[in-house]
């Protein structure tokens, strides 16, 4: 067991740190001119694509090298690494597994260089958690596929260029009957309806589909092949340590929040509850930070990725919640005003609701891990 | 021993239903709620025709001398209607009157509290955010017979609508020195400013007191005489809000359960699966407890006074923890469709974060309970 | 809504008085002699079978006396109504609906006078929580059935004179199939095994029937009838409030171990969250005894037993876990000695494991009350 | 960086894998629990012969000079097989003496611990029962440069076993002024009381002292300076044990899982049920999540022991809430026959109470995170 960074890695950090000094003023301006300059330097860095093969126009640098570059701009709360999130998330690791090179050539420098925006169509109005029962059809005719159906909880959608979507050419296999297709969002027949959140505010949007002529060479791996193609984008990397950042600056502010409020007369930081729920969160957080390092580790050791990110998601979907609560109580009466931490106790994160419901991420350790019978 | 309700009060509940059901669906619920004076004057109008809004005052200043009991059948249908109305704040304010004010004072301001012509309110949270006559900070400067109020009083509930300000202040040292004024809309140095709730049915706000002059004929009661006055509105706030908490709870119960018997995934409607179905009747657990706490704490205010305030305080506490975990369990069941505006389980959502801390949260209710319990 | 009693009831309620201060020594004696002389007092009084009707031996009471009776006799820590649980809980009820006049003869004043011990066989090795899936075989041969099969967690097998014992006549029909046998325990045949709790105690026993002969005037019902002579005895009155007042005892107690306890060096009735956990458990248990007041003014009322026990059901499970560990925690580094708490936190109740796991109080309330689909 | 074990420590857990799977299985775990003297000699000897007595002892004194990650190993499956023996207490006892004493006292304590000849623990606890340097109310009485030593010491871990009582004691008034007496089983005035322990696989009672004399050859360090010295073993003590609880916690998560997969109930195995899967997978995520907290914990031991203390007691605090939850759902999940003494699952339950309160209970360790991060 080793903590410890080799001197290349910690050469690595001091430099990404002497980058930060050097780049990133404090506050962190939100200009699109300056994320526009940011992007410009981070892709020629090659820190836009860290860990992709250089071939491909990445890093290639190593998963540690990758874990240190995310902790260190997390930590100086840094913009995200690439602003066009779903092509770095999904698209380019799909391409460069399955894409040809007509289509890598096409799309992946794009990505890198943060001036293309990509939107996904994965869940459907009737699917939820179970994705695999989408029904978007697309039925070929002559070098087009032709497209209808509807997704659901699609981000972005109004700005993205293009969708990463899954569609159903065979309906008698559940997997095998998906298929990956890339769709420009101007094509004609697509059309985008907003969905307010509770909030009132638009987040999400449906996407609908009709008679949507798509080229057959937009289509990303072999027919019936969509849910390999996104299983393996899936597989990424995916440690889960840079959420454990998120919690520890959410944890810090509630902190701060329980510091300056008043609890029946007393600072709420007085209260003996009060404390050791905060460390529970803290302790909590502290697992959710080393489970992503034991993920990790196995990754650097070659062992394929399995459902371990499933721990991580429970842990958070049950943190999310808790924590909410805490900076509600901790308000106190002023608990019933709209504000920043009311808007949060509202706004349920995505490992608490939406596609990886907690009862789906159960079920998976239950079934793939412990190997228990399917319900 | 009959622990239910009577014939009468069950034809009181249906006609309540009816109204409700007929006036103010959930689509008027929503457009109250946005609307600037936050309920319908028409409505109101009504309900003081069908003698709902003096239900417990005296048949000689309008009312219609019934019980909390009764009062519990009326508020348990607006709660589950999320009806928006200072219905609450006005039945608070008039009972207090009631119970302390002069025969004069009652003839002045019950009639019109009853016949829906004026709205009341109390105003009994300070800037300390404690409970009770140990939070009120705010002290009457004397002038002659009469004090001069200076100060604010937090999330004063209807703070806006109202027409009449019921002030507790503190005219002396001991901790029960308290008195209650009746600041009317018009007075000089007197302003209500709304602040946006967290839950847009339920309306709230601060009384901003500048040299507001109090004469002994606003005062209810003798001065330094109304710390149990106010001990008791707080009680019967708790109360009425519990009441109101749990038509809620059973109707965000209800509409999950509707939904989980209708939704499909992975081929059943997912109220198919224990992991659905056993929240949803731990929820049923809880919605009925409440109602047992409740009723009996109802039944103790007018018959039983002594235990009544250990039962409001059992009530509360439980309705806070109950609702908050029905609130979140139920947009959860609800996965991601729960999280938009569409769909009513959000308003119930909101509602369940409103009332978790209003007329005093857990915490602070179990504390009354254990030292009831001489602990 | 009316929680007093008419004037007979509290007639009722001070003869109860009388009695227990007359005949009830404090502390409660535990010689075998003073049980029988009271059980003897308590069948002149005809309160044993206290609600069974008069010509059948009982006392003709009603609900409400009964509760009142069930309620003083609980408060004053008196023995149980008669000695023969099973006999009075199950077998008699069963008896009075479905026994011929001579199996009525035979066995019910043996019941009342607390000379007879019963004890049932319902649960299988394989058949846990689902009682319905029993297998033991109870095959006709003339005039006798010869029955075969096996039962589990059998109270007092060793001390019973008889067993109500469930078989199955017919396999095709899964309730239809179940009849009812009324066995005496030293018929050849029958074989005990006593098994050892995990505290190292013989408490509940196995029995195993060997081509056990009974003739066929032992069956109580129809043959295939079994079912329904069972779950109309458990629709005897349930209302779940001696329940309560058991658990009030066990938070005295609690209460008492909190008070005498140093937690950090601090008596354990000082940390906030100590109290406070009280209250709620304190909460709780009242929720407990006016759920069963409610159920107990349903049966008034002539409404058929529904599953409403299901509620104190759960209660009372989590209560009884939470209680333990609080227990635990009190007691500090001494939790990790044997002793009556910590045992306690060791035997779990009935409503927490066995026979009415939680998992199934859920499914019913779920399924029967909420009308969700069958897992 | 690697956040995991080499390839040493995967061969040495399968080593001792394999010495318990055929010296101890759980017959033999029995057996011991039910002896008087709670262990195996003849096994203990083994023990001493492959190296386990003195993993972390200097070659010098006989020991292997491993690291706290070894030892971790060695304790997980120790842990997993419940395996009695006065292990932790000798680890224990034989790492203070280590650090603490003259290079004399090493080589006259060290060679018996590690060769098996002599047993050691340490007396922590007092009356007050608060852990660590406040709780040492003991004060050694001065005599010429000796003290002597009265009082009793309680929950000492195999106080009856020991031939080495490590004792803490006062002397003097800062909080800090503590020294630690190595008393020896043939001391004057010295004797072990065994008290049954609520796990019969882990032995303790009292330690009576009378006038017990201990010179300057008795105490490791300087008198008034083994403060921070008792603070460190008791902070192994914790690790120790939370290395143990991951075995059994893992152990009683496979047993509750494969139960699940054969149980069947409602036609199916009951693991088939999310009410039943998903409980299991929660134990999941807890046991991996304190594998995290825990392994890091115990490297910080060796490399950056400044962060060492709170991360043992963030694994401390979430092994007592895990496994106490863990024993209580693993025994539910069984139904009716974890409370039998057949299965093994209560033998878990009662290691997992056991477990709560020893080197600290949840609240005592989230205390100390929540100081650890300036709260």
């Amino acid at each position: 067991m080793d903590f410890s960074f080799s001197t290349e890695e910690e050469a690595f950090r001091q430099e990404v740190r002497g980058f930060l000094e050097e780049n990133l003023p404090d506050p962190v301006p939100t200009t699109p001119e300056f994320l526009r300059e940011w992007n410009a330097k981070l892709r020629a860095k090659r820190w836009v694509g860290f860990a992709w093969p250089k071939e491909e126009g990445g890093g290639g640098g190593s998963l540690i090298e990758q874990y240190i570059l995310k902790e260190e701009m997390s930590l100086r709360r840094a913009p995200p690494l690439g602003s066009d999130f779903m092509g770095l998330a999904w698209v380019g690791p799909a391409l460069i597994r399955h894409g040809s090179e007509a289509q890598k050539k096409r799309f992946l420098s794009d990505i890198l260089d943060s001036s293309s925006l990509w939107c996904t169509g994965y869940s459907e109005p009737d699917s939820g958690s179970d994705l695999a029962s989408l029904k978007t059809r697309a039925v070929r005719d002559g070098d087009e596929y032709v497209v209808n159906g509807q997704k659901i909880w699609t981000s972005a959608a109004k700005q993205a260029k293009w969708i990463f979507n899954l569609v159903r050419t065979e309906s008698s296999s559940r997997y095998g009957g998906i298929t990956c297709l890339l769709i420009p969002m101007d094509t004609p027949g697509i059309e985008i309806h907003p969905i307010d959140n509770l909030s009132g505010r638009p987040g999400f949007n449906e996407v609908f589909f009709t008679d949507v002529r798509v080229p057959v060479e937009n289509r990303l791996g072999k027919e019936g092949e969509g849910w390999r193609v996104v299983m393996g984008a899936l597989a990424n990397e995916r440690s889960g340590i840079s959420e454990s950042t998120e919690m520890t600056r959410k944890l810090d502010s509630l902190i701060e929040l329980a510091r300056n409020s008043r609890k029946a007369g007393r600072p709420a930081l007085e209260d003996t509850s009060v404390r050791r729920e905060l460390a529970a969160f803290d302790t909590r957080i502290e697992a959710m930070r080393l489970n992503g390092m034991r993920n990790l580790s196995r990754q650097l050791k070659g062992d394929p990725p399995s459902s371990e990110t499933s721990i991580n998601k429970l842990l958070r979907g049950a943190l999310e919640i808790r924590m909410a609560e805490l900076s509600l109580e901790v308000l106190g009466s002023a608990s019933q005003l709209e504000g920043p931490w009311q808007n949060a106790a509202l706004s349920f994160h995505g490992t608490v609701i939406g596609g990886g419901t907690p009862n789906i991420q159960r079920n998976i350790i239950g079934e793939r891990i412990l190997g228990l019978p399917k319900d | 021993m009959n622990f239910g309700f009577e014939e009468e009060q069950e034809l009181l509940r249906r006609e309540i239903r009816k109204f409700l059901d007929e006036q103010c669906p959930m689509e008027e619920v929503r457009r109250l709620a946005q609307s600037s004076d936050g309920y319908s004057r028409e409505q109101w109008k009504q309900l003081a025709e069908l003698g709902w809004l003096g239900l417990m005052l005296p048949e000689a200043y309008g009312g219609a001398e019934l019980t909390w009991v009764d009062a519990v059948v009326l508020l348990e249908e607006t709660g589950r209607s999320l009806f928006p109305s200072p219905l609450i704040s006005t039945t608070l304010a008039g009972s207090a009157i009631a119970d302390l004010g002069s025969e004069d004072q009652k003839g002045r301001w019950l009639p019109g509290l009853a016949d829906g012509s004026r709205i009341g309110t109390i105003a009994f949270l300070e800037d300390n955010d404690v409970l009770g006559p140990a939070g009120i900070q705010l002290r009457g400067r004397p002038r002659g017979d009469a004090f001069l109020l200076s100060g604010e009083k937090r999330l004063v509930a209807d703070v806006e609508q109202a027409d009449l300000w019921l002030v507790p202040f503190r005219v002396g040292d001991p901790e029960d020195a308290i008195a209650i004024a009746v600041v009317e809309r018009d007075a000089d140095g007197a302003s209500g400013r709304p602040l946006p709730s967290i839950d847009r049915t339920k309306r709230t706000g601060t009384l901003q007191l500048d040299e507001v002059p109090v004469g002994p004929d606003a005062l209810l009661g003798p001065p330094a005489g109304a710390s149990l006055g106010l001990s008791r509105v707080l009680d019967r706030g708790a109360l009425a809000l519990c009441a109101e908490v749990i038509g809620a709870a059973e109707a965000a119960l209800r509409i999950t359960v509707e939904f989980a018997k209708q939704r499909e995934q992975f081929g059943h409607p997912i109220g198919h699966f224990q992991g659905v179905k056993h929240p949803l009747a731990e929820m049923y657990v809880e919605v009925e407890s409440l109602k047992s706490l409740l009723y009996y704490a109802a039944w103790a205010i007018d018959e039983d006074p002594e235990v009544a305030p250990a039962a409001i305080s059992r009530a509360k506490a439980y309705a806070a923890d109950a609702f908050t975990r029905i609130g979140i369990d139920g947009i959860q069941l609800h996965g991601g469709v729960g999280y938009t505006l569409e769909y009513d389980i959000q308003l119930y959502l909101k509602r369940s974060k409103w009332a978790r801390s209003m007329y005093g949260d857990a915490d602070y209710h179990y504390d009354r309970v254990a030292r009831a319990r001489g602990l």
